[in-house]
């Protein structure tokens, strides 16, 4: 028996307000979504009752603190079906996962004339780190090219990809267009030449299931505050044999075994990668988040975000000025839509004054919107608290917007 | 008529507006009637930075008063750029420097002119101050 | 007329409980203080009526949340009197502050040859990073040393900068044993060189009141969750002068203005050193942290503090087996202690049983220790909710410990 | 003995004590008591990786059974570390990689062997088992 839509929206405090005297319909879960009371409360039970810095400390409250910590990094492993629980890193979100590994892969593995591909597909946080680091090691950067419908062109990958390349990293899901990319027949291809695979799951772990074990790739990246956690913490996940092999990132406190002034050696996995105070608060907070998901059942979200999608797109289609940018074979989370002659900055204003969040720009992904050749969009991503009714009013209010630019 | 002239009388014609839908039918009627920048005057150096429309601005001196122009992809943005030239046009330098938006407050557009806001109209202010400060620098004896 | 020490106890939830059966004292401060009511309520209020993506959305809960950021930066600049709020840089935490600063630091003004100084108090998080630094660039790192007072030797600092020193960096005070150091000084002797400094302020923050402009350093980083507000948040203030002629630490999203295959460009400060989705929620939380600290007023705190501190002092100096590490000529915070032929984990373990949470091993200051020939020492550290009861509590306590291994 | 009535016998005794203290008290003696490691067997090899305390164990094999001696820097640690080698000394392989602890519990020194306890108690346990594992392949024929 699965949770009513209504259940579920009632365990979310924000979502019972109202905007410009409007009620809040919040479609911008693509670049956070809200969080559910469980959640908020677990970091108010956190820093009231629990609150110590941890690993180092033989009180109480430091043993009790670290032993939380240390079972959400073993309930992530289990989220991930990752075989160890020291191949999760805590970071703060996508983007310093990405960095990480950018940084500690480079080192380890790129020099001059070496290749990394990324897709055409990528959130600037899964693109600008490979250039940057491309840049500054003499390495080339290849791109995997869009195609019209908004999937990639994996004959193009294939071409492509060689003995020099040393990393491929695509996202799950793109966060500009909602394209599902066809991660398993990317990950076989590049293990086929023993190319190393990063896929950015940040659009992704609110939408499906994910097991890093069957899609075998070597790292994993996401954000906890786009699923349904709170904002700085995020997840890097990599194989052991991997992460053995990389230098650390950021150093500092917790990651350091030794030290003088002319030597050090660093601290095991995963503490090598994890360097300061981390954010407790943060990491039982995405613990949390993890149960709320699991409550709920993945497959149970997946399938009202899809209904509810599939339903936006039907509607939209019916709309004469509305363009769908992309019509890839797969899509998960969002629809991304520009209206002919308006600019997008203006529906999304108009839409605010109804009480309506979507996301209108480039969504950091300007290498998305110069292949469609807009300069940004309106995007509609969903999550499990959004009703059929919601969609309706969107529907609608659009509608009324494009109305007044006639 | 005065800036401040300039400034009640956008204010009571924003005041017959029952509504904000209203207020922005009103806005993109403005935006619309708003002359185009020719495009050799749409330039890297007149664009105001802002992240989400692109919004440019020009300003002249000439006899004693300032002359600006705008214009910006997005319609609601070239709106109220509109209403404050409306209000700022034809100013003296000094009435520009010095004069404090309020009127923005009573017609409820100041949230849109925050600094946090992705339209790029507080740097349109900013830059507006700006050059009426360079215009009096540049062509007025100080006293 | 300033508030009672046991008015402010009562604005801390965790404070009220026992541990092990005995009332909790909590004098382990320097690792992590704990949050009073408000700062954990800011972070309720912000995911329960405000979450939202900042910066790029226009829709209202966006906006509310950027001008809610926004308004945090401004009141850190105020905090530290800054001169620009772009000089005001959130990250996770002060050892990420210090990695991007030797990061974007080494990267513009770091060469072959060129010399780095840090001071032998450094924390790990404040040696590490220029270690691996000097390390990769082919840099000096030199160390001034520590007296057996527990004061940096700043005659020896005079020697050894020079024209080849490019930073220096030294903690305002010691998180082993509780030095305050003459930055005032070390900033003359460094400027007088025309070279940068930088100052750890992880420990005095909460101490006493700080003033950029008027010490004049070039940089200073510190952490949230030591100054009363939520862990996975601090800051990185630099010199503007210096900030825009420093690339950018991590890339992703916010922090790009264009991108294209073969063409970066970054925004503008302080974005250019911000990638990513910011922890909104914990800046929010440390924005509350600073009105709290505000509404006590920090002399009073400091005042408080060092009366406890001075107490312990007189109190530790009259029992036998203690060895108190260190006499600073000032002293903030920490009070740290060997019990000859005790082990700190033995100690701490026994206190801990008494319900008093200290913390023991080498607090990542190894070098520190090494000097004073100890491998680890009982670190008390205060807070303005500590109260004299407490300490007369833990001074007992500490007696009982010695007792048992008589 | 067996591993069991080992087990049974260190319950019993720390069934006597009334308090926290008085347990603490007793492992302090225990520490004390505990034989320590002549200086050459404190190697690196030996070393148990714990973040606060110095722990070494050394393991052999003779006649069938399996003989520990540890010790620490710290008496607390060593105490327990003498819980430890109470129960587990002079058993088979196959008893210490089967025993499971539970009497850990009983005695309520279970959180000190967390792994997440910076006192290494938990890793010089996994050791221990970890040893018996490799003499048992090594000189004992499956089956
Ligand atoms: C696909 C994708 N990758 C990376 C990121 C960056 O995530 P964060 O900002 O949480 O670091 C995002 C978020 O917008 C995203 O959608
Ligand atoms: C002096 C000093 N510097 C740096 C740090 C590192 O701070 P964080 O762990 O919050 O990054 C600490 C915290 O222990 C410290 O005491």
């Amino acid at each position: 028996m699965s949770l009513s839509i209504e259940y579920i929206r009632s365990l979310f405090p924000i979502l019972h307000q109202t905007v410009h005297g409007k009620p809040l319909i919040y479609l911008d879960n693509g670049a956070t979504n809200q969080k559910p009371k469980q959640v908020i409360d677990r970091i108010v039970q956190y820093y009231s009752a629990e609150n110590a810095n941890v690993h180092r400390g033989v009180h109480y409250l430091s043993a009790i603190s670290t032993e939380a910590m240390e079972n959400t990094r073993k309930n992530v492993q289990q989220f991930l079906n990752a075989a160890f629980d020291e191949e999760i890193i805590f970071t703060k979100g996508t983007t310093e996962s990405i960095n990480l590994l950018a940084h500690s892969f480079g080192k380890a593995f790129i020099g001059k004339g070496d290749e990394v591909i990324v897709s055409g597909l990528e959130h600037h946080a899964n693109f600008v780190p490979w250039q940057q680091l491309c840049q500054e090691k003499g390495a080339i950067l290849k791109v995997i090219p869009i195609q019209p419908d908004g999937d990639l062109d994996l004959e193009a990958f294939e071409e492509m990809i060689s003995s020099k390349t040393k990393i491929v990293n695509v996202n799950q899901v793109s966060n500009a267009i909602g394209t599902v990319n066809p991660i398993e027949k990317i990950i076989e291809i590049s293990h086929k030449h023993g190319v190393a695979v990063h896929i950015d799951g940040a659009q992704a772990v609110s939408h499906f299931a994910i097991d890093v074990q069957k899609m075998d790739c070597d790292f994993y990246t996401f954000s906890g505050h786009k699923m349904y956690g709170p904002m700085g913490i995020g997840i890097f996940y990599g194989k052991k044999e991997y992460l053995e092999k990389m230098p650390p990132y950021q150093t500092g406190g917790e990651m350091i075994e030794y030290v003088s002034v002319d030597e050090v050696t660093f601290n095991q996995l995963p503490y090598k990668f994890e360097a300061g105070t981390p954010n407790v608060g943060g990491i039982l907070g995405l613990d949390e988040a993890i149960r709320f998901i699991q409550n709920i059942g993945i497959e149970r979200i997946g399938e009202h975000e899809n209904m509810l999608m599939n339903d936006t797109l039907k509607q939209l289609e019916t709309i004469d000025l509305v363009k769908i940018i992309g019509k890839p074979k797969q899509r998960a989370g969002a629809i991304s839509i520009v209206l002919n002659g308006i600019h997008h900055y203006d529906v999304a204003t108009i839409l605010d004054q109804l009480g309506i969040a979507v996301r209108s720009g480039h969504h950091c992904a300007q290498p998305v919107m110069r292949y469609f050749g807009v300069d940004g969009t309106i995007r509609v991503s969903f999550a499990i608290y959004n009703t059929q009714e919601e969609i309706d009013t969107f529907v609608h209010a659009l509608k009324r917007v494009i109305g007044m630019f006639r | 008529m005065t800036l401040t002239e300039k400034a009640e009388n956008i204010v009571a014609e924003f005041s017959l507006f029952g509504d904000w839908m209203d207020k922005y039918a009103y806005l993109i009627e403005l935006g619309e009637e708003s002359d185009p920048l020719p495009e050799d005057l749409k330039t890297k150096q007149n664009l105001i930075s802002g992240c989400q429309s692109q919004l440019w601005l020009v300003a002249e001196y000439r006899d004693g008063k300032v002359f600006f122009r705008t214009d910006s992809d997005a319609i609601i943005t070239k709106g109220i750029a509109r209403v404050l030239t409306k209000v700022l046009d034809e100013s003296t330098p000094s009435e520009i420097i010095e004069c404090d938006l309020a009127f923005l407050d009573q017609i409820g557009l100041r949230e849109h002119l925050s600094p946090t806001r992705a339209n790029g109209l507080n740097s349109m202010v900013k830059q507006m101050k700006l050059y009426a400060l360079v215009f009096k620098t540049k062509y007025e004896n100080a006293g």
